[in-house]
């Protein structure tokens, strides 16, 4: 197979094929510093043990303040990539989380051998594979949830205190549901020796090819059609 | 100015609050912390009330003598350590700051206040005494013989120009000078709100 | 310190609101601007510098008045809805039946006073803290009685050990039946057992308390099972991972490639 | 009061009328508490539904100003019933006194009417007299002469019905009250301003006593009539006789037609001399002499003929006879019942000095909104006072409690004791007087009155106790000074004597109470000679035993031949037992010895024959009369919206005082005009005029202001909600208030007409930290004839919303 194949991003390359372009690579690191940013903030409120910690951040006080700074960060800021610039790829994901082919659910059931180091066969998976499907999804949800009961929360009075009686658990419960999924991402794009490699396509943007065609063959072969086509 | 507040709660010693687990589960009982109450080493005195005739007992606490804390005697009889609404609340009248700490006097057909020395004001008010007692002055009257009823002219040594109100919010000691003070001046009218 | 209690025999209470102005005087509360609200009620709910009012409630029937009159303060519940809610850990319940706020600990984050189901806890804005009756912790722990307990010329309002004087009001509730045929005794069972307890003479809806006041479903679910669910989640998933480490490390996953067993398809 | 508060746990009974004690005196509601622990039955009667009726058994809705219908229901009840104590009646009352011939009620009006003085001549009100000039007595009840048959006859006009038309009271209540109340022994009646500011407060208070005298509560633990008095000295302050027509100890002041003492002793018996030359001894020292009538002629005589009484003060200011006003620790202008009165009659004054702790509105009326200080020349001087913790002193309780208080605090800024405020200001005087030689400047000159370069209360309450002027040492107790000659003691106020005898006694604090009746005998000092329940010799039979087993307070000990007991015996004479005169008498400060059901005009002791030197003859002591009846009669209001039932054509008070020199002041209201009945009132949370509570914050929190109560029916007639504001406006003036629609006030039929009742608390005025509108904008300044007593309780307003 051509090693010099272009890919559909046009960025010529040699072993490396393009994965996410600028704009989704900043769509995920915005999301990813404000979430932790916002999770660390939070638990000073909602966790007592880490109240001693908001020192490092001026107290507990500036700390619900950040919070709320962040938060309008973490969620125009994520929301307008949708619309600035090249935001194709960024509806492309969105689709493609709502979208479980066969091969998605076999990789999840394959899923949790690969976790833990065992090789399981699953048919070649699209640009993100079932696991990655998985993980859009718990956070879409997660994030739409915890912004809506995150306002719910900061401006109460507003609201009929039935609402936000309710408020407090969900976002809570986002919180814990995003977290969880974000250690099981952290542990595959970082640590795990197969998936790690995944991680220079959220930084330069390119993908290792026989990661590629390992861990994403299908959409490495429509990368290769889409460019011939073009 | 916001009182100082809510100076409550001084926790002495350590607070040995039990660190409830991070799980949210039925937290530990909080071990009772050493609270200092506010009123150690104040000096207690007792007093009455100064509201309706209940007589009821205050008793006062004072530390390095300021009224800290006010609240019924235990020890009196009547009213056993208890208070009403307004006896409870006399701890402020010590220092209100509505309070009048200085003599004032207001000029004939002046529209405000102004400072006088208790020297002047004393003086100008027993001069004033003198003065109204000498002008108004009625050594006698004209007055129906208990017998016969016609006028006849009888000693009365009235000063007729004085008026002084006493009152039902003084004590006992004052109300007897004041009664004492009017007589001897020559005026019946001492009267005070116990009519009304 | 044995478990303590104050009665509230509401049927001596004629709403002189000595309690209120005793607790203010106690815990050097300032006053606050206030109108008639009902009857003769000037305060309408609890601020932070307002921990104990009186409630007044006209019902008139069949041409006799009964002018219900009721001192509120905290409930001081052995269940408390607030010391769950706060993240702060800064509620705690004493040995001796009271919740009291730690106001060192405290955040100003508001749960306590938006999941009490009487609304009484109130957070002040500018010191960012909660406030609330503190069943005069410092007084009882120094073997005194509540400065409103201690001020009570009628006797309305009664301080001693929960047993005997539980057993003392339900006798003083058969004697108010004959009277107040509706009254009830309020506090022994409710947020499972409360240390300000009262003898109401008419159902508890007629002091705009509800009968059977529980925590918000929403507080407990948020408690009880996503609190500790999702923290062992959390848990899981970082076990999951060092398990996943581990995996990889026995399979040799992390050795140089030619030497690995598995290949990278 | 005849008892104490803590005397209020014997009580079975309790007739709340004319108080509302669990707002005005809460203290009464702890031992009222205690003896309803014990099966106490409580009956409220008022206008309203008051804190206090929440607590109340019986509770009945009254029209203001009638309370005399539904009492004189009571006692034709008791009277036709044979619900009186016999052996009371007979032994310790004047039931079988013999009544004058001359004596008759008719048409509304007592004999001796004199419609042009608008007084009466009490000649006809005597008993008929023996040779001895003893009063006659007969041997039954139902002798037509007795005081007994007068009193059936006077009150068999008061049915229940008539009663229920008068006072709005349904009849079934009535006697449903009156047979609760006649039932529970020893029962207590307790009363304030309810019953005292109305012009027929007097015979009202009348009513009372003849009740408890009929059921025999008078003299008994748990009984008696309660007075609750307003102030925290009121009973020291009229102990003092800060009053215009009496003396310390409630001696009555000399009048212009005593030119000698003899004269005074002619008017008020023998048995005031000792009384009167021990104050004159205590007020002149060694310059009263007997030979000078113990400088008898230095006292000011008052006009009998003018009334001064408090209302009355204001009303001879707006005629500018006073140029000068001392105005100590009082708030006339939100205080007095017509305020207009107050503020025409202050401007005419040169020098206003005040006394308070507060700029109270009286020391600033010259800048009240809407007057205008350059036309009001008064000066006003203004001075800061000390508050009660701030100061030594005594405080005489309504109980009769004389209790000291040493000074807690220094005085907050330059704030001084109004005790040193008078001692400076008489010494300056005096200083001013130094050699004149006028007559009239004597009595400043020789007048005693050193209490040392600091003046000491101690040493003022040790005068007030009293000399034994020989020895120059303290007169131990009462009995001393009895026994003592006449000017060789001196006392301030005779009533006190002993209170500082074997040391302060006032400043006492064992409260040990052995008997268990809540006498408390060694706490403080009551007035006269300790004895807690004044009358307690009415509490034993004939033979000196008590009559109740559980509340023994006196008795006869025939071992040891005296009188003794839980409390101090109120006899004359310990060491005479029962079978003598003395030992018999009840009532020993009335001249019959027992109790006045019939206040009849007599002076005991009076001897047989005419003095031999023709001089008039002194008798012993002449009794306490009521200027207005010897039995209580009822009156309307002056402003009422119903004509008298019981006599039209002598509706309200006949010698009712209408102060109004100034024409046109004291405008009198017509129901046509002014169709609603106001009451007004006190709250728990403030006091009084509101000098010193409307400065406290957390009071003004609990009650930020007046308000008008009214019923939902006058509400919906006016269209008015709650909370909304309101007009209220009487003959006299009009005021804007916040209106509080209430089931409290129900809507009552007056003779079968709908009558509704407005209430509005007084105290507040446009000065202080929470200002208001003042309730005496719409009072009526008309007074009891005897007491003085303004009708605060009753008149006539108009009300729409705004």
């Amino acid at each position: 197979m051509a090693v010099e194949r272009l890919n559909v991003e046009g960025q010529v390359a040699e072993g490396k094929v393009l994965r996410f372009n600028r704009g989704e690579r900043f769509s995920h690191w915005l999301h990813v510093v404000s979430f932790f940013i916002l999770l660390f903030t939070g638990l000073g409120v909602f966790a007592a043990g880490f109240h001693p910690l908001m020192s490092l951040v001026g107290g507990l006080q500036a700390a619900r303040l950040i919070h709320r700074v962040v938060a309008v960060i973490f969620v125009l800021g994520t929301g307008a990539m949708f619309f600035a610039g090249d935001s194709r790829w960024h509806w492309e994901w969105l689709r493609s989380a709502f979208r479980f082919s066969d091969a998605d659910k076999k990789h999840i059931k394959a899923f949790a051998a690969e976790f833990f180091g065992g090789h399981a066969v699953y048919p070649p998976q699209e640009k993100y594979n079932g696991g990655e499907k998985i993980n859009s999804l718990l956070t879409i949800f997660g994030s739409a949830v915890i912004t809506l009961s995150g306002l719910v929360m900061w401006f109460a009075p507003n609201f009929p205190a039935g609402l936000v009686d309710w408020a407090y658990p969900l976002h809570d419960l986002a919180m814990f549901v995003m977290t969880t999924a974000v250690i099981g991402h952290v542990y595959l794009s970082l640590i795990h020796p197969d998936s790690r490699a995944s991680i220079s396509g959220m930084l330069t943007g390119y993908v290792p090819e026989d990661f590629a065609k390992a861990h994403h063959a299908a959409w490495y072969e429509h990368a290769a059609e889409n460019e011939t086509a073009k | 100015m916001k009182v100082s507040r809510r100076n409550f709660l001084k926790l002495s010693g350590v607070s040995l609050t039990a660190l409830a687990t991070g799980l949210g589960l039925d937290p530990e009982i909080a071990q009772a912390k050493g609270y200092a109450l506010k009123t150690e080493g104040s000096q207690k005195l007792p007093s009455i009330c100064h509201f309706c005739s209940g007589g009821c007992g205050l008793l006062l606490y004072i530390k390095g003598d300021r009224l800290i804390h006010l609240a019924g005697d235990p020890d009196h009889p009547a009213n056993e350590g208890t208070l009403c609404p307004k006896a409870a609340s006399l701890r402020h009248v010590a220092y209100a700051q509505e309070r009048v700490t200085k003599p004032r006097r207001r000029a004939p057909g002046s529209d405000k206040w102004e400072e006088i020395s208790w020297e002047d004001a004393l003086d100008k008010v027993a001069r004033k005494i003198k003065e109204v007692r000498d002008s108004s002055w009625k050594g006698s009257e004209q007055l129906p013989d208990s017998k016969t009823g016609q006028p006849v002219s009888y000693a009365v040594n009235r000063a007729e120009g004085i008026a002084m109100l006493g009152s039902a919010e003084v004590d006992n000691e004052e109300s007897y000078l004041l009664k004492k003070f009017s007589q001897i001046l020559g005026t019946p009218y001492n009267e005070h709100q116990a009519r009304i | 310190m044995t478990r303590k209690m104050v009665l509230a025999d509401t049927s001596k209470c004629t709403g002189c609101k000595a309690c209120t102005v005793a607790c203010k005087e106690w815990n050097q509360l300032p006053a606050e601007k206030t109108q008639l609200v009902k009857s003769y009620q000037s305060m309408r709910t609890f601020t932070p510098d307002t921990w104990s009012f009186v409630t007044f409630d006209e019902n008139y029937s069949i041409s006799q008045m009964h002018w219900l009159m009721r001192k509120a303060q905290c409930f001081h519940c052995a269940d408390p809805a607030c010391l769950k809610a706060c993240t702060s850990k800064a509620i705690s319940k004493t040995e001796s039946g009271y919740v009291v706020i730690d106001k060192d600990l405290c955040i100003g984050c508001g749960y306590c006073a938006e999941n009490c189901p009487f609304g009484v806890p109130k957070v002040d804005d500018q010191q960012k803290k909660a406030f609330k009756c503190t069943g005069c912790i410092d007084r009882v722990e120094n073997n005194l009685k509540p400065m409103c307990v201690q001020t009570c010329q009628t006797g309305a309002l009664e301080f001693g050990e929960r047993d005997n004087l539980m057993v003392k009001a339900k006798k003083r509730l058969a004697e108010v039946k004959g009277k107040y045929p509706k009254a009830v005794l309020y506090g022994e069972k409710e947020m499972g057992g409360m240390t300000h307890s009262y003898i109401l003479l008419d159902s508890p809806e007629a002091y705009g308390l509800p009968s059977h006041p529980v925590a918000p479903l929403a507080l407990t679910l948020w408690k009880d099972i996503i609190r500790p669910v999702g923290t062992v989640a959390m848990g899981g998933a970082a076990a999951a991972v060092v398990f996943g480490i581990l995996g990889n490390a026995l399979r040799g996953n992390y050795g140089p490639p030619e030497s690995g067993k598995g290949g990278k398809e | 009061m005849t008892n104490s508060w803590t005397d209020l746990q014997n009580s079975r009974c309790f007739l709340i009328a004319g108080s509302n004690c669990a707002e005005n005196h809460p203290i009464a509601m702890r031992w009222i508490n205690r003896a309803r622990d014990k099966g106490a039955k409580i009956i409220v009667v008022d206008p309203r539904f008051t804190r206090t009726a929440s607590q109340a058994d019986i509770f009945a809705q009254i029209r203001p100003g009638t309370d005399i219908a539904y009492l004189g229901a009571i006692i034709r009840h008791i009277l036709v019933n044979k619900l009186y104590d016999k052996d009371y009646v007979l032994n310790y009352t004047n039931a079988l006194y013999k009544v004058s011939k001359d004596y008759k009620f008719d048409a509304g009006l007592f004999s001796g009417f004199d419609a042009k003085g608008k007084k009466y001549s009490i000649d006809s009100w005597g008993y008929q007299l023996g040779p001895d000039n003893k009063p006659l007595k007969a041997d039954s009840l139902e002798d037509p002469d007795t005081v007994f048959a007068k009193l059936q006859e006077h009150f068999s006009r008061y049915t229940f019905d008539k009663a229920e038309k008068i006072t709005g009271i349904p009849a079934a209540k009535i006697k449903e009250i009156a047979d609760t109340f006649c039932q529970a022994k020893p029962a207590t009646i307790l009363y304030a301003l309810g019953m005292t500011q109305h012009t027929t407060a007097v015979q009202g208070i009348r009513s009372y006593a003849i009740i408890q005298l009929l059921l025999g509560n008078v003299g008994k633990a748990g009984g008696g009539i309660n007075a609750l008095r307003g102030e925290p000295n009121v009973q020291g302050s009229t102990d003092m006789a800060n009053l215009f027509n009496s003396l310390p100890g409630y001696l009555p002041a000399p009048i212009g037609t005593d030119k000698t003492l003899r004269d005074y002793l002619v008017r008020n018996g023998s048995i005031q001399e000792k009384p009167l030359v021990a104050l004159l001894k205590a007020w002149f020292g060694q310059s009263a002499t007997k030979e000078n009538d113990y400088c008898f002629n230095y006292l000011p005589k008052y006009n009998l003929s003018i009334n001064a009484s408090m209302v009355r003060i204001f009303d001879l200011m707006n005629k500018g006879q006073f140029k000068l006003l001392i105005n100590i620790g009082s708030n006339s202008l939100v205080s007095i019942p017509n305020r207009q009165m107050v503020r025409s009659g202050l401007a005419k004054l040169d020098m206003l000095v005040v006394s308070d702790l507060f700029e109270i509105e009286t020391a600033q009326f010259w800048r009240e909104p809407g007057v205008n200080p350059a036309e009001i020349k008064t000066e006003v001087i203004l001075l800061p006072a000390a508050f009660v913790y701030e100061k030594d002193g005594s405080l005489t309780n309504s109980g009769r409690w004389i209790q000291w208080k040493d000074a807690a605090l220094k005085p907050l800024g330059e704030s001084k004791p109004d005790l040193e405020v008078l001692d400076s200001l008489f010494r300056r005087v005096r200083q001013l007087y130094q050699g004149s030689t006028d007559p009239k400047d004597e009595p400043v000159l020789k007048a005693r009155w050193d209490y040392g370069q600091e003046p000491s209360a101690l040493k003022v309450l040790q005068e007030i106790s009293g000399y034994d002027e020989t020895t120059g040492k303290l007169l131990p107790t009462l009995a001393d000074y009895l026994k003592a000659p006449a000017g060789s003691v001196s006392t301030g106020c005779w009533i006190y004597t002993g209170v500082t005898g074997n040391g302060n006694l006032a400043a006492k604090r064992k409260n040990g109470d052995p008997s268990g009746l809540g006498l408390f005998k060694d706490w403080s000092f009551a007035w006269p000679a300790n004895i807690r329940i004044l009358y307690n010799r009415a509490s034993c039979d004939a033979n000196g035993q008590p009559v109740d087993p559980e509340r023994k307070l006196v008795w006869w000990d025939p071992a040891a031949r005296v009188w003794s007991g839980n409390d101090g015996p109120d006899v004359v004479d310990k060491t005479k037992g029962p079978e003598t005169p003395e030992g018999k008498l009840s009532f020993r400060m009335n001249p019959e010895g027992v109790g006045r059901l019939f206040a009849a005009k007599y002076t005991s002791g009076m001897p047989a024959a005419p003095p031999v030197d023709n001089l008039p003859a002194i008798g012993l002591r002449p009794a306490g009369l009521c200027v207005d009846g010897p039995l209580p009669e009822f009156y309307e209001p002056v402003e009422s919206p119903t004509g008298n039932l019981l006599h039209s054509e002598v509706s309200s008070n006949p010698l009712v005082v209408i102060p109004a020199t100034v024409p046109g002041i004291q405008k009198v209201g017509k129901p046509g005009d002014f169709p609603y009945v106001l009451t007004t009132y006190g709250v728990v949370e403030q006091f009084c005029a509101g000098g010193v509570t409307r400065n406290i914050p957390v009071l003004n929190e609990l009650m930020p202001g007046p308000f008008a109560e009214i019923s939902k029916n006058l509400a919906q007639k006016i269209g008015a909600q709650d909370g909304d504001t309101v007009e209220v406006a009487s003959a006299r003036g009009k005021l804007r208030v916040r209106c509080l629609v209430t089931d409290r006030l129900q809507t009552y039929k007056v003779n079968g007409k709908d009558t509704e009742t407005i209430g509005i608390p007084w105290g507040w005025g446009f000065a202080s930290l929470s200002p208001g509108p003042g309730a005496n904008e719409l009072t009526i300044g008309v007074l009891d004839p005897g007491a003085g007593t303004p009708e605060y309780k009753a008149c006539l307003v108009n009300i729409r919303r705004v």
